[in-house]
């Protein structure tokens, strides 16, 4: 009985909670679009609703095919209308922010301070690996993570992607990013945090049995936290290196993939 | 009248194959220079783009009752033409690490 | 079981100059939706070659052009044949029909035994399907063409029979005139073929 | 009004003679030419698919709400060996199975395989379709993919997995090894091949057989919906077709044209993303074939049950013919973070939000039509004014994924599956029902019960609300799709709630189908008698018997007028009624009868 009694939802139902400095835009455009298309489904409905009670069985009604030029340009006018106040913003807004925020990797490849992961997605976890002191990937001070993140808070985070097997999706919901891990080419993402704690990396592309818990842990720390757990991490794999372990050898050379 | 529309529409399609097998001959002796790799491709896409041309040309003429099946012929060819160059255009952004 | 009345109703359906016309266009849109189909494997050879660098990828055996060039040549001729063989019953000449059938029929065959030894040559040589996309192009595109054209040679086998009981006639040649459309279609898809996979 | 001159009649009636109806079993039942039959047969096979697709998709809701625990009845029955608890690797198959079998062997036959059949010639005043003898082998074609669907399910290894859309390398031996994906694969392309035929033969129909008199603009619109459809189809399942042929070829020759990364060969493998390419080149245009039908038929009925003229009639037209052309250029909006050259996704996003353009128009004159009418709330017309409801939900929430910025947050989320059940599963659903209800007289020359309808339309259009708002809500906020257990997250813990709602939902919703399904199997049996225009309408069907005779119509009409004369004065003052047929003539002066009534 107890199992049949549904339980109200705990936190409410919106928007995970928001970490990212830019991913208020993506909730705005969300919101403000939200409020112009609710607008028209209540006239939509209302229009339906008012139609039937006034226009009833007992309604004579109009012969009217709509034909006239006025009647066609009223319904012209009302689509545009339409058409500029919806769907403008939406697209105006994603030009912008395609250039300036998410598509502008431009910006956060010359900032000195930006951070760059490398990420293989496998079934089912997400391999990330950080250049370490040298600044190059695949060289013995990489930092390897499995399936855990770590992050400085206030700077910008670039990642690139690789699958090895099936298609994977990275996803951190309360980042507001996400991008697809596809075999055979590498995909690129970035965010800034501007709060610390611990976030849940999803996959969101089917991959298979355990796609459900492809889940990895982001955590966000202040910067001079971070700086000392990548010192401490380094040293701790150069320390271990095996140059004969060839499985932990991946890794590509960054700049071989920066497309404009 | 017939009879003359016969005979006219089998010297079109004599024409069509005849220079359908000229643009063949055409196409095997420029694939068959060396070097200049670019030009050839350009070439032979060019020849092809007519060689398909010439194809609808001979397909359309066969026996189009309306003007509504003409337009059904017509837009949805420049569809493939479209896919064609997104395609192309992923292809190449994709290229292998 | 099955009455004589319904037989009637499905075998002597009277064809009129209209009911041709319509089956011609039934065949005209059914090889434009066929078009489609070669045009999106055309599209995937197209995007998975823009996607390397090099093509055909280094160490892969290069794909001859003069067998394919000569089995151009034949289907092409093949296709010349159907026409004839069309526009002599169309003038009644029911002698002549038979004969241009049947070399059409032949240089179909004629092409599929060449594609045959075109796809042993390769694989002695090496080329396997799984070895990335520049085989699997070669073998897939070629092989679902060849399977066309076996169709297409079934089609021809059957108006082979009908025309030996000299079934074609100026009036009654919708059959040919179908499986002629569908020959021309499907050596104009070799065409493009031998153009795209062989010699560019 | 132009003569139709008596050679052309002489020619219509010439081209499709009227033929005996077949007697035996075999022709009468099973291979029958009759295109009626066909659609019934349609109907019937997407009926019991559609059954089997909702009970998957009740499977869906209950792991969802029940996360683990034994499923009630279908458990016992099919998931013994787990002790009837769904896991991982059977969900998966779940709802792939479920998208896939609703898609393809529920909708697509209900709407466009038995309405397409039923009505296209009745319609257009043909006595059949253009070839019936193709139209017998599309159906048998499809009987066979049905076959395979269900070797699919029973296959080793369990059933497809890989989500319909079918994403390579997971659709490859990679991700799916195993007979069921392959099954499945096979079961797509086989059903493309029916598709295609069935295709032909509307495109071809819709050309060649019109009546006399029946132009393009006199059409009715369910007809225009259907024809458009007809077109999209028969120029993009092949697309479809290929791609499943590539895939099969990967999968049992190992060919390489989808497998790239550690698993491909050295030499440089295939392209994933090339699937999806042309994957989405057949799969968005597959959606608005899916409702375009939809469009067509609620187009006319809100016409009929509001006695008045369809809105700007051309203008519904040019929308739909607007839709079906922009349809085949926004595919790329389902790959906008696939990792697109910024150019392309913004291209797509300019094309997709210009799509609703038409869609606005559409509805607008919707909204005009049942404006200042005399509405009837019949059962056909309620499912209608729902669609109009459900459909309106589902486009807006379109709009929010064609954009690439909020696309970003909501790509692969539960928004995007509740925007499609609320356009698919709920638009195309309930048109699939008003269809239902209003043909069933014609079909089967019987009436359905109007009040057992009213009670079916109102649980249905609330259950559906209340699933697929649940599906948005949970997907706006942050839930993936395609979750075995969505609560392994710790920010979707508490979704828990929301998502039991919207099961709850689910299951009286299938409750309510038992409704329509009594009445419906009792209506075939037991209805009341129909006679031949029930609904008073005044397209060319309603003027056969019901059900039409084998060869639809004695003498092939002419047709005078277009398809919704409704409320016209003249008419009024000649006829007495508010609506005359598209091919009836008016005459001269009123009848003395209906003078003294009227
Ligand atoms: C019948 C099916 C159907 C229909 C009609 C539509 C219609 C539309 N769809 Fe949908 N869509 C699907 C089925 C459908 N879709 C499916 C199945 C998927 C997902 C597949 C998968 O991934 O598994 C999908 C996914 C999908 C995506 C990809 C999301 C993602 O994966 O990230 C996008 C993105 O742009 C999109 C956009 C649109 C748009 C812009 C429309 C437009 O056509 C909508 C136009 C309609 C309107 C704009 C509403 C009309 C106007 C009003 C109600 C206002 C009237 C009021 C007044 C006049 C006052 N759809
Ligand atoms: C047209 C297509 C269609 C239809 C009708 C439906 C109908 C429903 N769908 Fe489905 N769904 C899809 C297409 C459809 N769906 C697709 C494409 C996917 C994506 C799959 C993927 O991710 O790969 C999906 C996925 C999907 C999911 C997400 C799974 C996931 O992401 O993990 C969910 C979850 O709630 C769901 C639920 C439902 C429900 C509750 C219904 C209900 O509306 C069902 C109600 C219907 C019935 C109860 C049957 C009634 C029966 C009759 C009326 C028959 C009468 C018979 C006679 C008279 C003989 N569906
Ligand atoms: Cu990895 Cu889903
Ligand atoms: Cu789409």
């Amino acid at each position: 009985m107890t199992l049949l009694l549904a339980p109200l939802p705990e936190k409410g139902i919106g928007l995970p909670h928001d970490a990212s400095l830019h991913g208020w835009r993506i909730d705005a455009l969300i919101n403000e679009t939200s409020v112009y298309v609710g607008l028209l489904f209540v006239i939509m409905v209302a229009w339906v609703v008012l139609a039937c009670l006034r226009h009833g069985p007992r309604h004579e009604a109009r012969f009217d095919h709509g034909t006239s030029t006025r009647s066609i340009a009223v319904g012209l006018c009302i689509a545009g209308a339409i058409f500029f106040v919806v769907d403008g913003p939406l697209f105006v807004n994603s030009l912008i922010l395609a250039r300036d925020v998410f598509g502008n990797f431009a910006k956060v490849e010359a900032d000195p301070k930006s951070v760059r992961i490398e990420i293989t997605a496998h079934q089912w976890a997400w391999v990330a690996r950080y250049a370490g002191p040298d600044g190059k990937f695949n060289t013995p001070d990489d930092i390897v993570t499995f399936n855990d993140v770590v992050v400085p808070e206030g700077t910008p985070i670039l990642f690139q992607l690789v699958s090895t097997d099936v298609i994977h999706s990275f996803n951190i919901p309360n980042m507001r990013a996400k991008i697809d891990a596809v075999p055979g080419m590498v995909n690129r993402v970035w965010f800034e945090a501007k709060e610390t704690g611990e976030f849940d990396i999803a996959c969101a592309q089917h991959c298979g049995l355990n796609h459900y818990k492809m889940k990895a842990t982001l955590t966000v720390l202040p910067r001079p936290d971070w700086e000392k757990w990548a010192a401490e991490a380094s040293a701790n794999s150069a320390r271990d290196y095996d140059p004969d372990d060839r499985e932990a050898h991946w890794g590509w050379d960054w700049s071989e993939h920066a497309r404009i | 009248m017939e009879e003359a529309a016969r005979v006219s529409q089998r010297k079109r399609s004599a024409i069509t194959f005849l220079v359908l097998l000229a643009l063949t001959i055409l196409e095997v002796a420029v694939s068959q220079i060396a070097g200049h790799h670019r030009a050839v491709v350009t070439a032979l896409v060019g020849l092809a783009i007519v060689q398909g041309i010439v194809q609808i040309i001979y397909f359309m003429h066969l026996r189009w009752e309306s003007r509504a099946l003409r337009l059904y012929v017509l837009v949805p060819l420049a569809f493939p033409v479209i896919y064609a160059l997104v395609l192309i255009a992923d292809g190449i952004w994709r290229r292998l690490p | 079981m099955i009455g004589a009345e319904a037989m009637s109703v499905i075998r002597y359906r009277p064809r009129g100059a209209r009911e041709q016309a319509t089956a011609w266009i039934g065949m005209v849109i059914f090889l434009g939706s066929w078009a489609m189909m070669f045009a999106a494997l055309f599209f995937s050879y197209g995007m998975l070659r823009a996607r390397l660098p090099v093509w055909p990828p280094p160490g892969t055996p290069p794909l001859p052009r003069l067998l394919p060039g000569i089995n151009t040549l034949i289907i092409g001729l093949s296709s010349v044949a159907m026409q004839r063989g069309l526009s002599a019953a169309r003038r009644a000449q029911a002698a002549a029909v038979l004969p241009a059938i049947a070399a059409g029929f032949l240089l179909g065959l004629a092409f599929l035994s060449l594609q045959f030894v075109l796809w042993t040559g390769l694989w002695r040589a090496g080329l396997r399907p799984e070895g990335g996309a520049y085989p699997s192009v070669f073998y897939g595109l070629t092989a679902i063409h060849a399977i066309h054209v076996a169709v297409g040679l079934g089609g021809l086998g059957w108006l082979l029979t009908r025309a030996f009981f000299h079934a074609f006639g100026p009036a009654r040649n919708l059959g040919l005139r179908l499986w002629t459309g569908y020959w021309h279609f499907v050596g104009a898809v070799w065409l493009l073929m031998y153009l795209t996979v062989f010699l560019i | 009004m132009q003569a139709i001159p008596s050679e052309e009649r002489a020619a219509h009636e010439e081209l499709q003679p009227i033929h005996h109806e077949p007697k035996s079993f075999f022709f009468k039942y099973l291979w029958s030419l009759d295109h009626k039959m066909i659609g019934r047969q349609f109907l019937w096979a997407g009926l019991g698919f559609l059954l089997v697709g909702g009970l998957l998709a009740m499977m869906i809701r209950w792991q969802w709400a029940f996360p683990g625990k034994p499923v009630p009845v279908l458990g016992s029955i099919f998931l013994r060996s787990q002790g009837g608890a769904i896991g991982p690797a059977t969900y998966m198959t779940i709802f792939t199975m479920h998208g896939l079998i609703m898609i393809f062997f529920a909708i697509t036959p209900v709407l466009i395989g038995a309405f397409g059949n039923f009505l296209l010639p009745l319609q257009i005043g043909a006595r059949d379709m253009a070839f019936p003898w193709l139209n017998a082998l599309s159906f048998w074609t499809f009987a066979l993919s049905l076959v395979f669907v269900i070797l699919s399910l029973f296959g080793e290894l369990g059933a497809a997995g890989a989500g319909w859309t079918t994403y390579p390398p997971l659709s490859t031996n990679v991700g799916t090894p195993g007979s069921g994906q392959t099954w499945m694969v096979a079961a797509v392309f086989v059903t493309g091949v029916s598709t295609i035929m069935g295709g032909i033969n509307y495109v071809t129909t819709v050309i060649r057989h019109r009546a006399p008199g029946m132009t393009w603009m006199r059409l009715p619109l369910a007809t225009w919906g259907l024809w458009l459809t007809a077109i999209l189809n028969v120029l993009f399942v092949p697309v479809l077709g290929s791609a499943a042929l590539l895939l099969l070829l990967d999968r049992l020759f190992g060919t390489q044209f989808f497998i790239a990364g550690a698993t491909a060969s050295v030499s440089g493998g295939g392209d994933p993303i090339l699937f999806q390419h042309l994957f989405w080149i057949f799969g968005h245009p597959e959606v608005y074939i899916l409702i375009l039908p939809a469009w067509g038929i609620v187009s006319d009925l809100l016409s009929f049950f509001s006695r008045k003229p369809a809105n700007w009639y051309r203008g519904t037209v040019y929308a739909m013919i607007a839709v079906c052309v922009l349809s085949a250029m926004v595919y790329g909006h389902h790959m906008f973070l696939t990792g697109f050259t910024p150019l392309l996704g913004q291209s797509f996003m300019l094309l997709t939000l210009i799509i609703s353009v038409p869609a606005e128009l559409l509805f607008l004159n919707w909204l005009r039509t049942v404006w200042q009418g005399s509405i009837r709330l019949t059962t056909p017309m309620l499912f209608s004014l729902g669609m109009l409801f459900v459909f309106g939900m589902g486009g807006l929430t379109g709009l929010y994924l064609g954009a690439t910025a909020t696309d970003i947050y909501l790509h692969d989320t539960m928004f995007v599956v509740g925007h499609f059940h609320l356009t698919m599963a709920a638009a195309s659903f309930v048109a699939s029902l008003a269809a239902i209800y209003f043909w069933f007289p014609k079909m089967f020359g019987r009436r359905m019960n109007e009040t057992l309808g009213k009670v079916h339309f109102w649980i249905t259009l609330v259950c559906l609300v209340t699933v697929f708002s649940g599906q948005l809500l949970a997907g706006y906020s942050g839930q993936s799709r395609r979750l075995y257990d969505p609560y392994q997250y710790t920010f979707l813990k508490h979704l828990l709630g929301v998502n039991r709602v919207a099961s709850y939902a689910a299951f009286l919703l299938l409750f309510a189908q038992f409704i329509f399904i009594y009445n419906f199997i009792r209506s075939l049996i037991a209805g009341e008698k129909a006679e031949s225009n029930p609904w008073q309408v005044s397209t060319l069907e309603w003027f056969t018997a019901s059900p039409p005779p084998y060869h639809n119509y004695d003498r092939i009409p002419t047709v005078l007028r277009g398809p919704h004369e409704f409320a016209d004065p003249e008419v009024r003052r000649r006829l007495g009624r508010d609506f005359i047929g598209q091919a009836e003539e008016l005459p001269e002066a009123m009848p003395p009868a209906v003078a003294s009534a009227g």
